[in-house]
């Protein structure tokens, strides 16, 4: 493996940025968003150079390592502050910086009213280090630091205007449900430190096929929770709706491009343990089936431009974990479809965040209609990115999608026609959605409240949000062309062998259009054709509302956590004052009622007294008695 | 050099001199306190410098005749565990003195008194540590709870009395249990070769199983009471409310060290046998503890009680490091001691600068501080990070060492445990957004933010949590080897990997 | 039972009738201390009981101590008793219903388990010992024995039982003694006071109360010759308890004191 | 004649005297009962005397008379000033301290 | 028939004889001196005897006799310690003794008559409790070297006779002074009584009534042991009586809250070092051989004493009744030092007995700087922010329920830890564990004042602290130096008494 010395640029440079913002203060008010960018594009800099040189090698020889100092060595836990750049990474890497750079570029213009931007820059900053921290660590320890970094930054961005206490709850709810899934990640650590004695990636990769099936399992159940609770998957989902208080950047970057997908790479990166944990393996495609379809669903019934964009999200991701759980043959996959979706969706991100600049902050698409001819770069960008979700040939999305769904049915038997069915099923849905977005936003009529008034964005917003349109129209098709994601990652996967294929691909590709086709047609039938409520309609079927309620999700949630928690945290307050500190002072009432009591023998009478001490006599007498008996 | 003596006489130099101020010179009081703290803590320091860090015999020893008699001596010598928590306490109390500037001109007597108190109470903070006579502990021990006591009762806030009377009375019925099992020991001894209180002499004793728990069950539980372990914790909210947020810190920071100390130093070494008996009960207890503490700090509605209930669970996480016997929970441990004075010191500081600003300690009377005070805002919030171990604090490094050394042997208790710190999420962040976002409230828009000398006091707080997050090495080269001689000499090793078994 | 089977020679036997005469009584007497109500006729009982005890040492050669308890104790200590019985009111009788409740029970409980226990245990009791008589300690007579006693082997505590009587009597002075705190005048410095006085207004002694005055009781001021009444005039006791009554009212300066001529 | 019969005497008069002191209320009888309890003692003394064969007992028994000539001089100077106090000679209403 | 005179060695005596010599000086002084030069006079004359006699007593403390008196008084090391430990103690009591705010000023007046009132303006004092203190401290210094019955006896009463008188001389609250000392006097006459009758059985037990004759016959046996139980219970319970044991306890919070507060004062602490000291003779050296049957009982009380004690103390309102419960606490603490019976608990006990002395002494000193108009304040209530008024009167009490309490560096803690270690070493395992437990109890009560004085407001009816007088100053000054030197450093003293504390027989 080959060493480094220029790895921890990647993360010092953003990571000095957030530092120098937050402690300079005010003083950096005026160029703190200019250094934050600068720095976010040169740690972007940094990474296109890693590439280059990691071009320039074999592949055996492309992993880079870096051992900044060392963090924790106590008995046989050994950890160091390392860094590994391998193939998988530095497609994370370019990533982050890339649309982290791009979206840095779009904030400019887009928080320039908000005056505390410094700190949004900051956090923006801190969000990169702590992202790229979680890509580049060499072991799953590193791999939490930074792992609970972007929680923590994603907590701070979705809080931004945490003045409003709506935004305050959703980043609370965020930081703790992603904490669950920490539990889940300390859990693998401790499996795998308990079994292997090690939590380093190559350490655990060496182990794990020496080690027994119930430990991988354990861990592996242990590590998809961990993801599940990054990526919002099921049961982990809730979470992301509701952090689109955000600013909208935020979203694009985070709960679009990046973190979330952070429990794709999780997965991917352990496939040495899903791998030889079928059960686990097969956890995962079933939590990434699930999500799919609830994240679709949820997609159909959102009225919150934001918001339908997060659900559609949740879905993508979940077609990843699907994949990834598909083991060797799908990994490749999971991170292309990372990659473009990525592009297309931080795109759309981008465009939704446009609108909402251009309408007041509105996010109703009911209150939408029309804005095409008034941002027609938007309208352009964003449609763009909506052909790539779709999957229509030869934007991005349908090289990853198709893949995707071409591999489920591969998986065999039953299961791959399930899996199969559900993405294609999937992939309808998501046309269906989009489609009535597109239509809602950009179409028909306009339905806008009296003092709105519509504009193209500035060329600093709209410029990331064409590159990014670029990138949903051409990576699909630069990545796949020659295999060259998946040659490109694979060295770093086990060899898998032939499957038969159940179909061919083109009849995947067939259907998935036409599921596709569907789906534009019926959101064409529905909402092109009649007019939008301003207000949501309240006439809808039970299905509709329970998918605008999110699937009853936060309904599940309450009941089941909240509610007994809060019961329990009560019960315990009151038990503590009641049961442990009322022992306490019935003891010492006890004391004090005794003495009072035996106060009683002190009457004053020295004829008692002297009753007493008689009493005392004779017992004494009795005594002695009893012994000489 | 006698570095410990020096240590241990400079405060109270630095109190005589105090004493002979007049009452009305408030500032020479204030401004010789500090003086002198600041002069410990640098010879601390350069005491620090000269440990050598790989010898595991104690060092820097001291020793003078005290009560020939009884076989009792002044006896002084720190390994690294003892050295780490001096190290810990004067860093402390140069803050404290400073971050509470004005905290003695609420109280009952004299500005003067107040930081006569604490220059003696650290003068026993660091012969607590020091000492290596049962019975000198045991008299420092003891004694340091009368300046507590007076720090609490008399400048404290609310129902100080009430407090400083609960506190006093479980501390002295805790000291007397552990009195008990001290005059058996001293008997013992008396029996087999000569008087003598120097525990490494004691920790040769032979006797029976029955009296070795007994006598465990006596320093335990003044330990567990000191710690403070579920159930005897009962008394530190009430405690740590009323008292002034810098006795808080040394309250909580400085002093409930020495029960998780003593269970190391003491219980351990003297009673191997015991601590492995009782190791699954003290196991159940500390995890108790965690989940308990979090549960109530969740329901607190003071912000003083939520810190005390948190440190509650903390010290779970320092106990059941302790008792997992792994030389990763053992160094996690007693990291997790520096680590959480820091971090306590942290919270306690800013919560007491927010109190004293708003003239309130409920949570709910705050609200949108972030928007008036952004400085005190966010060093609070840091303090809540660090309390809720969060990667990149120095907490987490501690609080993962014990889960991960808990799991190796103990995987249920490790398990359960680990739920807690999703409670500490919850129980940071509702009191940070109740009292830091949302709107600002009435009565909170013209709070002040920060001045210069709080936030000299506080930035070395936030230095060293960070710094510690990221670069514990320096430390835990320090604690491993002596940590790892206390495994060791207890017949534990470290559970090898496993390999599940296969 | 003690084995002591002593042999007392011939006094055997009226030792014997003596005690079962006298054991008895002493008893009785003694019970009967308790039961009357009167404290004098406990005294009396009690100075019979001391008498009967008197014989007793007598009898069991013990014949200084016999002495000593006839004139000592019953003489001077009883009578002590007597005398205070008599400050205290001879006449007054106890009653004898219990007023603190539960002590009766307790006390006849624990009599009767008391004397029955030590008597129960008095008769467990063996002495290991032959007992002997005082034929041969008091061969030189008894007085002398113990004279020899007293002042050899006891003398320390004979003489530090001086410093006991000391404190006795020093103990009575101190509660007892009425120290004059204020002189009281001899006759011959009365004298001197009255008529070396600033006036020579009341040389002739104080005018009585009611004198002249226009109510005949002691609470009223005599009425000077000029009308003007005279506070000295009522007991200082009385002024002092603020039983007076004003005497200003009783003032007939105020009225017209020429008498009209009656014609 | 058994001598121990004058120890059962001296028993009984102790006892007689220990409950006359718990049920007598004038101070003066309690004092007196005091005295019987002093007096049984003495008897005990002499009757050991005798049956032991020396004086010591005897000696006893006088230094016994001695002190509690003492005793009662203090003893009445006592009760006779809480008499002049109170005007009652009732140990029952010297009852101020208690509890 | 030949008389022998008999031999005495003064040089033994002197320590007694130098203060009999002084109270019979004293004596003379009242009858012939001036009432006004009679308080001074005494006051020398009293502290000169204590002086002298301490003075002689240190230069004669290394000899040991049995014969010092023709066989009455034995001398030895731990003879020299308790005498000392006495001396010390009543000489700081002299010292509040000779506050004049403390007597009455005529005790054979009425309360509230004409001529108390006149006694009171003249100034007039009851010196007459100097030589009664004197006489008192000889019949102390008597009592733990007697070596008989008779000399016993004859020192009990002679250390009791005077402190009930004493009882009955308080300047306020007169009748509740007179009635504590017919309190004391009764039970104290009735308990001397079983004394007796215990004597004459150990008498008739042992055919001897001096100590050496006494052992000799337990450890040579004989008869059965009826007549020795019976005989080492009854004298218990005149000696448990004199130290205030349950179920003999019931006289000392009455007496110590009605007597004048220096005489409870050097009643507690005094008193209590004498009939310690004798007991510890007594049950180190003559009954020793039949440990079996009195250390049982002896440990049963022990452990209701301090339990009892303990919880009362709790439930006082009276700050002298609290006191005198505490002090019943640890008369249960130092029974386990008796009940220990070896040489550690012997030096724990004479160490306890000197320290709880001064300690005490300095507390109840620090009472009777508590007044207000109508003289001293008991009631614990009206002790409310006591700290703020008078700092000196609030630190040095709290420094002596500190020591109370056994709280380290306080010489309370060097005793307790003495004391309970020997228990433990002779196998007193119940009696240590109630010791702790009742300390813990203990420590609520004293606590409680502690609050009371610093963290609570004053009420309204504002006690004052009169100025104290130079000599009450000086005794709580040097009390409390003394407990917190023994706390900090005992170690001079223990050697001192570990080398000298040797009974010999």
């Amino acid at each position: 493996m080959t060493t480094s010395t220029s790895l921890v640029y990647l993360i010092a440079l953003p990571l000095a940025g957030a530092a120098l913002l937050l402690l300079g203060g005010r003083r950096t008010d005026k160029w703190g968003h200019l250094l934050a960018t600068g720095l976010s594009a040169s740690s972007f800099g940094v990474g296109a150079y890693q590439l280059l040189q990691m071009l320039g090698r074999s592949a055996e020889e492309r992993p880079v390592s870096q051992k900044l100092f060392e963090w924790i060595h106590v008995g046989n836990f050994n950890v160091d502050a390392g860094l590994l750049l391998d193939q998988l990474s530095i497609c994370f890497v370019l990533l982050i910086t890339g649309v982290g750079t791009l979206i840095h570029i779009y904030s400019i213009s887009y928080m320039s009213h908000d005056p505390d931007r410094r700190r949004f820059f900051a956090f923006l900053n801190l969000f990169i280090a702590a992202m790229l921290l979680l890509v580049l660590g060499d072991s799953y320890l590193n791999l939490y630091v930074g792992w609970e970094g972007v929680g923590l930054a994603s907590y701070l961005l979705i809080g931004f205007w945490n003045q409003k206490p709506a935004y305050a709850t959703a980043s609370k709810k965020a930081f703790v449900m992603n904490r669950v899934g920490d539990m889940g990640l300390s859990f693998a650590i401790m499996i795998a430190f308990a079994t292997m004695g090690t939590v380093s990636f190559t350490g655990v990769a060496e182990h794990a096929h020496h080690t027994s099936e119930a430990a991988l399992t354990g861990m592996g159940i242990m590590l998809l929770v961990a993801a599940a609770g990054k990526s919002a998957q099921f049961p982990l989902q809730a979470w992301l709706g509701d952090a689109m208080a955000g600013p909208t950047p935020v979203s694009a970057l985070i709960h679009a491009a990046t973190m979330v997908t952070a429990g794709v790479y999780l997965i991917t990166r352990s496939n040495f343990v899903f791998d030889a944990a079928p059960t686990a393996q097969l956890l995962v495609v079933i939590v990434g089936a699930i999500t799919l379809m609830f994240g679709a669903l949820i997609g159909t019934a959102k009225d919150d431009i934001k918001k339908a964009l997060a659900a559609s999200t949740m879905s993508q991701i979940g077609y990843m974990i699907l994949a990834a759980g598909l083991g060797p043959v799908g990994y490749a996959f999971a991170i292309m479809h990372l990659l473009t979706h990525g592009f297309f969706k931080a795109g759309m991100f981008l465009g939704a965040g446009s609108v909402m600049h251009g309408m007041n902050d509105e996010v109703n698409m009911r209150k939408y209609g029309a804005l095409r001819k008034f941002m027609p770069i938007t309208f352009a960008t964003f449609g763009l990115g909506y052909l790539a979700i779709l999957g229509v040939p030869p934007f991005a999305g349908f090289y990853s999608k198709d893949m995707i769904i071409e591999t489920a049915f591969n998986a065999g038997g039953v299961k791959g026609i399930i899996l199969g069915c559900v993405t294609l099923i999937g992939a309808g849905i998501t046309a269906f959605y989009m489609t009535r977005v597109i239509i809602l936003t950009f179409t028909g009529t306009k339905r806008w409240d009296e003092d709105a008034h519509p504009h193209e964005s500035p060329w600093l917003m709209w410029l990331p949000m064409a590159i990014l349109a670029i990138g949903s129209v051409t990576s699909g098709f630069l990545l796949s062309r020659g295999d060259a994601l998946v040659n490109w990652l694979h060295p770093l996967f086990a060899h898998h062998g032939e499957h038969e294929e159940l179909l061919k691909p083109i009849v995947v590709s067939g259907l998935a259009l036409t599921m596709v086709a569907i789906g534009i047609a019926v959101a064409f039938l529905k909402y092109s054709r009649n007019e939008v409520a301003h207000v949501a309609p309240e006439n809808v079927s039970v299905f509709t509302k329970i998918a605008r309620q999110d699937l009853m999700q936060d309904r599940f949630n309450e009941a089941i956590f909240m509610r007994p928690g809060q019961a329990l945290t009560a019960t315990l307050v009151a038990t503590d004052n009641a049961v442990i500190d009322g022992t306490v002072r019935g003891i010492g009432q006890m004391a004090m009622g005794s003495g009072s009591a035996l106060r009683g023998i002190q009457n004053g009478f020295v004829r008692s007294y002297a009753a007493l001490i008689l009493v005392g006599a004779v017992a004494l007498v009795a005594a002695i008695w009893v012994v000489v008996q | 050099m006698k570095w410990l003596t020096i240590l241990m006489v400079l405060p109270l130099l630095g109190a005589a001199m105090i004493s002979t101020l007049s009452k009305a010179n408030e500032k020479a009081a204030k401004q010789l306190a500090l003086a002198t703290t600041l002069i410990v803590m640098a010879a601390t320091i350069a005491m620090a410098v000269g440990f050598q860090r790989d010898n595991i015999d104690l060092q820097f020893v001291e020793k003078y005749s005290w009560i020939p008699s009884f076989g009792i001596n002044f006896a002084l010598g720190v390994d690294a565990i003892a050295l780490v928590l001096i190290l810990m306490s004067t860093i402390l109390a140069p803050i404290v003195i400073l971050a509470g500037w004005n905290e003695a001109h609420g109280g009952r007597w004299s500005v003067k008194t107040f930081y006569i108190l604490i220059l003696v109470l650290e003068t026993m903070m660091i012969g607590v540590f020091a000492a290596t006579d049962v019975f000198l502990f045991y008299v420092i021990f003891e004694a340091m709870l009368i300046p507590v006591y007076f720090l609490i009762g008399g400048y404290g806030t609310g129902e100080r009395a009430a407090a400083a009377v609960k506190f006093l009375i479980y501390s002295l019925v805790g000291g007397l249990l552990m009195l008990a099992s001290i005059i058996a020991l001293y008997v013992m001894s008396g029996a087999q070769g000569g008087h003598t209180f120097d525990i490494s002499e004691l920790s040769k004793l032979t006797m029976s199983s029955t009296t070795q728990n007994l006598l465990f069950l006596g320093f335990f539980i003044a330990f567990a009471i000191k710690a403070p372990v579920w159930p005897f914790h009962t008394w530190l909210p009430d405690a740590a409310k009323a008292a002034t947020p810098g006795t808080s810190v040394l309250l909580l920071g400085v002093l409930d060290k020495v029960g998780t100390y003593g269970m190391i130093r003491y219980c351990l070494t003297l009673f191997p046998e015991a601590s492995k008996t009782f190791t699954p009960i003290i196991l159940v207890l500390a995890v108790i503890s965690i989940i308990y503490g979090a549960f109530l700090a969740i329901g607190a509605k003071d912000i003083k009680r939520l810190i005390a209930y948190t440190s509650i669970s903390h010290f779970g996480f320092i106990t059941m490091g302790i008792f997992a016997m792994t030389t990763q929970g053992h160094s996690g441990a007693i990291l997790y001691m520096f680590n959480h004075g820091f971090s306590t010191a942290a919270l306690f500081l800013v919560a007491g600068w927010m109190i004293s600003r708003r003239g309130s300690s409920t949570i709910a009377d705050f609200g949108g501080l972030q928007r008036v005070t952004p400085i005190m805002a966010w060093t609070f919030f840091v303090a809540g990070m660090s309390s809720l171990a969060l990667p990149g604090l120095s907490s987490f490094v501690s609080e993962f060492l014990v889960l991960v050394g808990t799991f190796t042997r103990y995987p249920v208790h490790a398990i359960i445990a680990t739920f807690g710190i999703v409670l500490a999420a919850l129980y940071i962040l509702i009191p940070v957004q109740r009292a830091l976002h949302g709107p600002t409230t009435p009565g909170n828009e013209t709070l002040s933010d920060l001045n210069l000398r709080e936030k000299i006091a506080i930035a070395p707080v936030i230095a060293i949590i960070v710094v510690l997050g990221f670069y514990p090495a320096p430390l835990l080269k320090v604690i491993n080897p002596a940590a790892s001689h206390v495994i060791s000499q207890m017949g534990f090793t470290d559970p090898a990997p496993t390999n599940g078994d296969k | 039972m003690l084995q002591l089977a002593l042999e007392v020679g011939q006094t055997a036997k009226p030792e014997a009738v003596m005690f079962w005469i006298l054991g008895p009584l002493a008893v009785v007497a003694s019970l009967a201390i308790l039961l009357v109500k009167k404290a004098v006729h406990s005294a009396i009982l009690m100075a019979f009981v001391m008498i009967i005890l008197a014989v007793f040492y007598i009898a069991q050669d013990a014949a200084f101590l016999g002495i000593v308890q006839i004139v000592v104790y019953t003489g001077a200590v009883m009578m002590l008793f007597l005398f205070i019985l008599m400050l205290v009111g001879v006449d007054s009788s106890d009653s004898l219903t219990e007023t603190i409740r539960g002590l009766r029970p307790i006390a006849i409980t624990a009599a009767i388990g008391f004397g029955g226990l030590m008597i129960s245990l008095l008769g467990h009791a063996t002495l290991g010992r032959q007992a002997l008589g005082l034929s041969a300690a008091n061969a030189d007579g008894n007085v002398q024995a113990l004279a020899q006693l007293l002042f050899s082997t006891y003398v320390w505590p004979f003489e530090v039982v001086s410093a006991l009587l000391i404190t006795a009597a020093l103990g009575a002075m101190v509660l007892a003694h009425h120290q004059r705190t204020i002189i009281r005048p001899t006759q011959r410095q009365l004298s001197i006071n009255r008529f070396r006085g600033e006036s020579l207004g009341t040389a002739a002694g104080l005018p009585g109360p009611g004198v002249y005055a226009r109510h005949n009781a002691v609470d009223v001021p005599a009425l000077l010759p000029d009308g003007t009444p005279s506070a000295e005039s009522v007991n200082a006791t009385l002024s002092a308890r603020g039983d007076m009554l004003d005497y200003k009212k009783f003032d007939l300066s105020e009225i017209n004191t020429k008498v009209e001529e009656e014609k | 004649m058994d001598a121990s019969n004058y120890l059962y005497v001296s028993a009984l008069l102790f006892t007689i005297g220990a409950v006359g002191v718990v049920v007598r209320r004038n101070a003066i009888v309690v004092f007196m009962c005091i005295e019987l309890m002093l007096n049984a003692a003495n008897l005990s003394f002499v009757t050991f005397s005798r049956i032991n064969g020396d004086l010591d007992g005897q000696v006893m028994a006088f230094f016994t008379m001695v002190v509690a000539a003492c005793e009662v001089v203090v003893g009445l100077a006592i009760i006779v000033t809480i008499y002049r106090s109170r005007r009652s000679a009732s140990v029952d209403d010297a009852s101020l301290l208690k509890r | 028939m030949t008389f022998t005179a008999p031999v005495l060695s003064y040089a033994l005596l002197s320590p007694m004889l130098i203060l009999l010599g002084g109270a019979l000086i004293g004596v003379l002084v009242e009858a012939f001196v001036s009432k006004a030069l009679r308080p001074a006079v005494q006051l020398t004359l009293t502290l000169g005897s204590i002086l002298l006699s301490f003075m002689q007593l240190w230069r004669i403390r290394g000899e040991q006799s049995l014969t010092a008196a023709m066989g009455s008084v034995v001398f030895d090391g731990p003879a020299a310690l308790l005498q000392g430990s006495i001396l010390i103690i009543a000489f700081i009591s002299v010292f509040l003794i000779a506050d004049t705010e403390n007597f009455t000023a005529l005790a054979a007046a009425l309360p509230g008559s004409d001529e108390e009132r006149h006694a009171l303006q003249s100034g007039n004092q009851v010196t007459e409790v100097y030589p009664l203190t004197l006489f008192a401290v000889s019949g102390m210094l008597l009592f733990p070297v007697a070596n008989d019955l008779i000399t016993l006896f004859v020192a009990l009463e002679m250390l009791s006779l005077p402190l009930y008188l004493m009882a009955g001389l308080s300047r306020r609250r007169r009748l509740a002074s007179q009635e504590s000392a017919l309190k004391y006097f009764l039970l104290g006459a009735f308990s001397s009584a079983f004394f007796l009758f215990g004597a004459a059985y150990l008498y008739g037990f042992s055919s001897s009534i001096s100590f050496s004759g006494i052992r000799e016959a337990i450890v040579g046996g004989g008869g059965n042991d009826v007549l020795l139980l019976i005989g080492i219970a009854f004298l218990s319970i005149g000696l448990l009586f004199k130290v205030g044991a349950v179920p003999f306890h019931a006289w000392s919070p009455d007496v110590y809250q009605g007597a004048p507060t220096p005489v409870t004062a050097f009643m507690a602490a005094a008193t209590k070092v004498a009939a310690f000291g004798a007991m510890l003779r007594i049950y180190y050296t003559v009954f020793a051989n039949a440990q079996w049957s009195w250390t049982p009982v002896l440990s049963g009380i022990a452990i209701v004493t301090m339990l009892l004690g303990s919880l009362v103390a709790i439930a006082q309102r009276d700050v002298k009744r609290m006191l005198a419960y505490s002090s019943i606490a640890h008369a249960g603490f130092l029974l386990s030092g008796v009940i220990a019976l070896n040489k550690a608990g012997l030096d724990a006990t004479i160490f306890y007995l000197l320290a709880y002395g001064i300690a005490t002494v300095g507390a109840f000193a620090v009472v009777t700087l508590v007044r207000d108009s109508s003289g001293e304040v008991t009631d614990l209530n009206r002790w409310r922010g006591l700290g703020k008024r008078s700092p000196f009167a609030a630190t040095t009490f709290a420094l002596f329920l500190l020591a109370f309490a056994g709280i380290p560096m306080t010489s309370g803690f060097i005793g307790k830890f003495s004391i309970f270690s020997a228990a433990y070493e002779s196998g007193a395992k119940g009696v240590v564990i109630a010791g702790v437990l009742s300390s813990a109890i203990a420590a609520f009560f004293y606590i409680r004042v502690i609050v009371l004085m610093f963290f609570t407001d004053a009420t309204e009816d504002g006690t004052s602290v009169e100025i104290p007088s130079i000599l009450t100053r000086a005794t709580v000054i040097i009390a409390a130096v003394i407990t917190v030197a023994l706390g900090v450093y005992p170690a001079p003293l223990l050697n001192f008494i570990t080398d000298l504390a040797i009974f010999i027989r």
